[in-house]
């Protein structure tokens, strides 16, 4: 649960992302769409550890890979890293994805650093005999990471950047909506924009698709001891209440939540 | 050297270790992630509970600053009917002591808890009042800023248990010892000190205050300094044991904290940077102790005044 | 889009731009090490000068922790005679604002200083009051921290100047909001706040308090959310201006001050960690301004409470 | 003054000692006992520079040297540099060592990491025909660093070490003495040890040898500003007061020092 890992390799994917694998001496298993708390540092500036979804779990059982939009002072320490280096985790944390017991075909759904817990889920999928349907979109060109490996899982994928002339971000949902009706989309995973989660969310209310989003929230400690990472969920016939994106989620049914 | 004895007399209640969790910042929950036996603490203490069900303060509730974390949870709680139910009874199965965490929005909020609770006084070792709140009937004064709320609320919950009383104190003051002073006259067995120095941070992008609640309660390492001040202050005003708190993340913090005047100490902010910390600590005390020949925490206890002119 | 104007309007004073030293931190010694031309300050501010000289605490007097400093300098002063002779002379080669800095052992000490500065009015910009000291004559009471105290001092040095009065707020108390009031009521022009929280801290291996005057008051990046908040708070109650102050590191920390609601900001600890900082964040400020599209720096004071209910 | 330099090379000397070399790409001077206010870090934990004697100077005039024992935080970070790393630094400050002008013969003492300073000093004196006498100690054999470099400078060089059983510390001292009669040393340089100092006063006052002494103390601004680093200093028919070891210092005449 809580242990330290050493760095096996960091690779250095844009000006902007890494991805390091970490090594767990004493196993790790868990489930796509959970995460883990991640603390390289001994100085108390940065303080907390911070969160990250498992990018991939390595087939050997013993470590994962995590995926890294450096964005601050955390952030910058992990893509300083070096093999051999410790690495403190706590983990996996959270719900993770579910995939339904008789899904055929699943869409991801992923703009920008919300592509990272996808792979995990991607390879879980065609293990379990279920066809994936990818559509990622982002910034530019120079933004998007890991659209190869997921392209080579898929049974089709759609990659759409901002800057490409013929493509807009609208297309990923038009796109998903096309697919949903041609190849019959049993379940929707959606991560990291607040405008695809509201189209999964419409497609899960007009076509009965389930939609599932995993969400972020600074958090401190990561398993609901500091109710500090909440998000309102919704329930049919419920008061409005407060749910722990680390413990309740991070994964939600789109109709629980309004992003 | 035999290996020192780690339990220490904190007032009416004995703990097999001085170590605790801090209000709020941990809690046990047999089916969630646990990183150690519970039992090993010195004490369990659940977050605050309230007397109706509340639900916290809107998100953003935490922002981290540097070496601190600033919180805007607001006492979410289940309200005390539903507490006693649950945690109460799952607390039980822990072999420690259990401190029950305590906050109200008047001074008879406060007494109807204390009542609410006495008939459960069996499951609890202590009660913690969590004064860092206002008072809705008088202007949201806060308890532990304004000195006759605090004897106020100290003395109802005096007249409406018989359980031991940790007064939680705020740091929001210019006269710790003073308050100490009052905690104590009014009742308190055990005092805890600090609760978290008031702070805000703005974001200069969308230039509005960063947490939903606008103000919020900063912990961790960077209010270290105040709070052994004011544990050292308190110490010194005096004569109930104080329970030192307030960016403690190491062992070397504990035995600080003991030097100025703590009998035992809780820990917050450190377990969601290493949820082991609490564990390390109490073994480093113990290493502590008997490196340098201490039979007992006690004999620690305000050691740093010995021979200092104030 | 032309570059904005970062010249600010304080009360009765202009000053070409926002950013001066937090008295204590920074001096100009012709002969002395100096990274930039001290003219490019808004305002350069002496350490706090006492009537008669005085030799400061016994060493050690400083001590890093956690993002912060904790230091019981103890106010070593020339005493004011000399510093009219040397420092104040020193000064005026500097082609910018120039604020005095004052402390007392009493209210009459106080004003005492205020009469024996009035000669050389010509050559202070505005008296500032370090009001962090104890007054002697009533059980060592911090002037910022007792209402009455603070009340009196303030109106003493009014009634013995002409020169704008900047009242420097200590943060160890509970209502920031009503200090400010009583300070600007007494006949404060401009308010600086925060001077430093007081803390201590203990070495494990002597088991001694660290400094030579034991508490010393703690600066730098770990008060910043105190300071930032208690601007918030104090802009609210009052309409003079405000200097802000506390562990303010980048132009980025000195425009969290302005959107809290102060007009100027104070540099401290920062500039032992990066004697240029001042300059840098001089510099910042004038690009947060043109690149958000504010024509002056009063644009954007106070800015976060816009659509913000407290 | 205060400007960034670019570390050439750090060679681990022992298991607590580097030694960095830094260039100043705007040419760098001073004088031996000078210091430098040293920061390779960006987070606030640790936050201020720290102080550290100019080892050695290098004679292409765009650059020196450290020579540092890992003793905390800041320490720490320093010794995990790398070549082509960034190090801010203000400097050189401080008064420095004086060599009085007529001096023919000058006696450098340190003990443990107060060797640092020296080789400066005794570059400088070789350079001013003046001749080097050095008396080093160390806790152990291990922890003796710069003796080499030192001895082939110097016309004589005594280095002990706690943990050589035919020698003791107290023998420095006596060897000192034994030196300063046969020899006729002009004047005494001490850093690194209260004992070694007050051995250096009392040759000062008995014998009339003038005898400098490089103080360290904690420091936050380096430059005399914050008053934070002071020693008590004694003047004949003064009265105590204060001294900035920064400013005022950080060699002080051992007569005007208690330690
Ligand atoms: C469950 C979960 C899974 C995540 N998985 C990944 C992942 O696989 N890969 C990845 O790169 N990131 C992921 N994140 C986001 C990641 O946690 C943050 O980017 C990281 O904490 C930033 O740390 P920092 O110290 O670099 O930035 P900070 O210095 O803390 O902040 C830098 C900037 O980032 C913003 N920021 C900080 N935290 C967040 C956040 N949680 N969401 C949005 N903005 C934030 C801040 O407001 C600030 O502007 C995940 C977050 C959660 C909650
Ligand atoms: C003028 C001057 C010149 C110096 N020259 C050198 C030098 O050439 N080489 C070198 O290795 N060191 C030198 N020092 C000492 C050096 O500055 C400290 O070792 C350093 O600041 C420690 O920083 P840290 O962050 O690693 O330790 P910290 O985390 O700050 O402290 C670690 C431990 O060291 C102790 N400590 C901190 N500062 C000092 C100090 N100044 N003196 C004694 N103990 C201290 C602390 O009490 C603590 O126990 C010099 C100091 C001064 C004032
Ligand atoms: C997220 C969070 C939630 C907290 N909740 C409570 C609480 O419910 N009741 C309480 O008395 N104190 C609460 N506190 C204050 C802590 O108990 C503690 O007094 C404070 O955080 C200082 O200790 P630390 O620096 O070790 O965190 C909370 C603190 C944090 C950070
Ligand atoms: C070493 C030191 C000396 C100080 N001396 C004074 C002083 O003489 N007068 C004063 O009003 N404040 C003094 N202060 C307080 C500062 O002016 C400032 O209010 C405080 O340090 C907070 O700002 P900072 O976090 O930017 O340092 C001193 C602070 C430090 C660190
Ligand atoms: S991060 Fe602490 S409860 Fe979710
Ligand atoms: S270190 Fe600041 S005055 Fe010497």
């Amino acid at each position: 649960m809580y242990a330290t890992s050493t760095v096996v390799q960091v690779d250095r994917l844009t000006s902007e992302h890494v991805r390091i694998n970490l090594h767990m001496p004493g196993g790790f298993e868990g489930r796509p769409g959970q995460f883990v708390m991640v603390r390289s540092w001994n100085t108390y500036d940065p303080l907390l550890p911070r969160p990250f979804s498992i990018h991939r779990f390595l087939d050997s059982g013993d470590g994962f890979e995590l995926l890294i939009k450096i964005r601050g002072r955390g952030t910058e320490y992990l893509a300083s890293l070096k093999p051999g280096d410790s690495v403190e985790i706590l983990g996996p944390l959270g719900n993770g994805f579910d995939i339904p017991a008789r899904a055929r075909r699943i869409a991801l759904v992923a703009r920008g650093i919300g592509v990272a817990p996808m792979l995990a889920l991607a390879e879980d999928a065609i293990q379990k005999g279920v066809e994936v349907f990818t559509f990622l979109s982002a910034r530019s060109r120079d933004s998007l990471v890991c659209a190869d490996e997921l392209q080579s899982l898929s049974a089709s994928a759609y990659v759409l950047t901002d800057d490409q002339p013929e493509a807009s971000g609208r297309l990923v949902t038009d796109q998903l909506v096309e697919a949903a009706a041609l190849h019959g989309i049993d379940a929707v995973y959606v991560c990291g924009s607040n405008r695809l989660t509201r189209a999964v969310a419409q497609l899960a209310v007009e076509s009965g698709i389930p939609g599932y989003v995993s969400l972020e929230s600074a958090m401190a400690c990561g398993v609901g001891w500091c109710k500090g990472c909440v998000c309102k969920t919704y329930e049919p016939n419920k008061e409005a209440r407060y749910s722990c994106v680390c413990s309740d989620g991070p994964v939600f049914d789109v109709r629980q939540v309004r992003v | 050297m035999p290996t020192p004895d780690i339990s220490v007399k904190l007032g009416p209640i004995t703990l097999k270790n001085p170590v605790m969790p801090a209000s709020g910042t941990w809690e046990w929950n047999p089916s969630g992630v646990q990183c150690f036996d519970p039992s090993l603490l010195g004490a369990v203490v659940a977050k605050t509970v309230t007397m109706r069900p509340r639900l916290g303060n809107p998100p953003p509730r935490i922002y981290e600053v540097r070496a601190g974390l600033l919180n805007a949870v607001g006492i979410p709680s289940e309200g005390v009917e539903e507490f006693i139910r649950g945690t109460l009874k799952t607390m039980q199965s822990i072999k420690t002591a259990h401190v029950v965490s305590i906050s109200g929005e008047s001074v008879e909020d406060f007494g109807a808890l204390a009542n609410a609770l006495n008939p459960y006084q069996s499951e609890i070792t202590a009660l913690e009042l969590n004064l860092s709140c206002p008072n809705l009937s008088s202007e949201g004064k806060l308890f532990a800023t304004d000195e006759s709320l605090l004897r106020d609320v100290v003395a109802t919950v005096r007249n409406n248990t018989t359980l031991p009383i940790i007064a939680k104190l705020s740091p929001n003051v210019s006269d710790i010892a003073r308050m100490a002073v009052i905690a104590q006259d009014a009742g308190a067995d055990i005092l805890a000190l600090i609760n978290t120095l008031q702070g805000m941070a703005i974001d200069t992008k969308s230039r509005r205050p960063i947490l939903g609640n606008v103000r919020g309660g900063l912990s961790g390492p960077a209010i270290k300094p105040v709070a052994v001040r004011m544990v050292w202050e308190a110490h010194d005003a005096v004569h109930i044991p104080i329970i030192g708190v307030g960016g403690i993340s190491t062992a070397d913090d504990a035995v600080e904290f003991m030097l100025a005047g703590a009998t035992a100490v809780a820990v917050g902010t450190a377990t969601f940077r290493n949820p082991m910390s609490m564990i390390e600590i109490i073994q480093g005390i113990t290493d502590y102790l008997s490196e340098h020949g201490f039979r007992s925490v006690h004999d620690i206890v305000g050691a740093a005044k010995r021979g200092t002119e104030v």
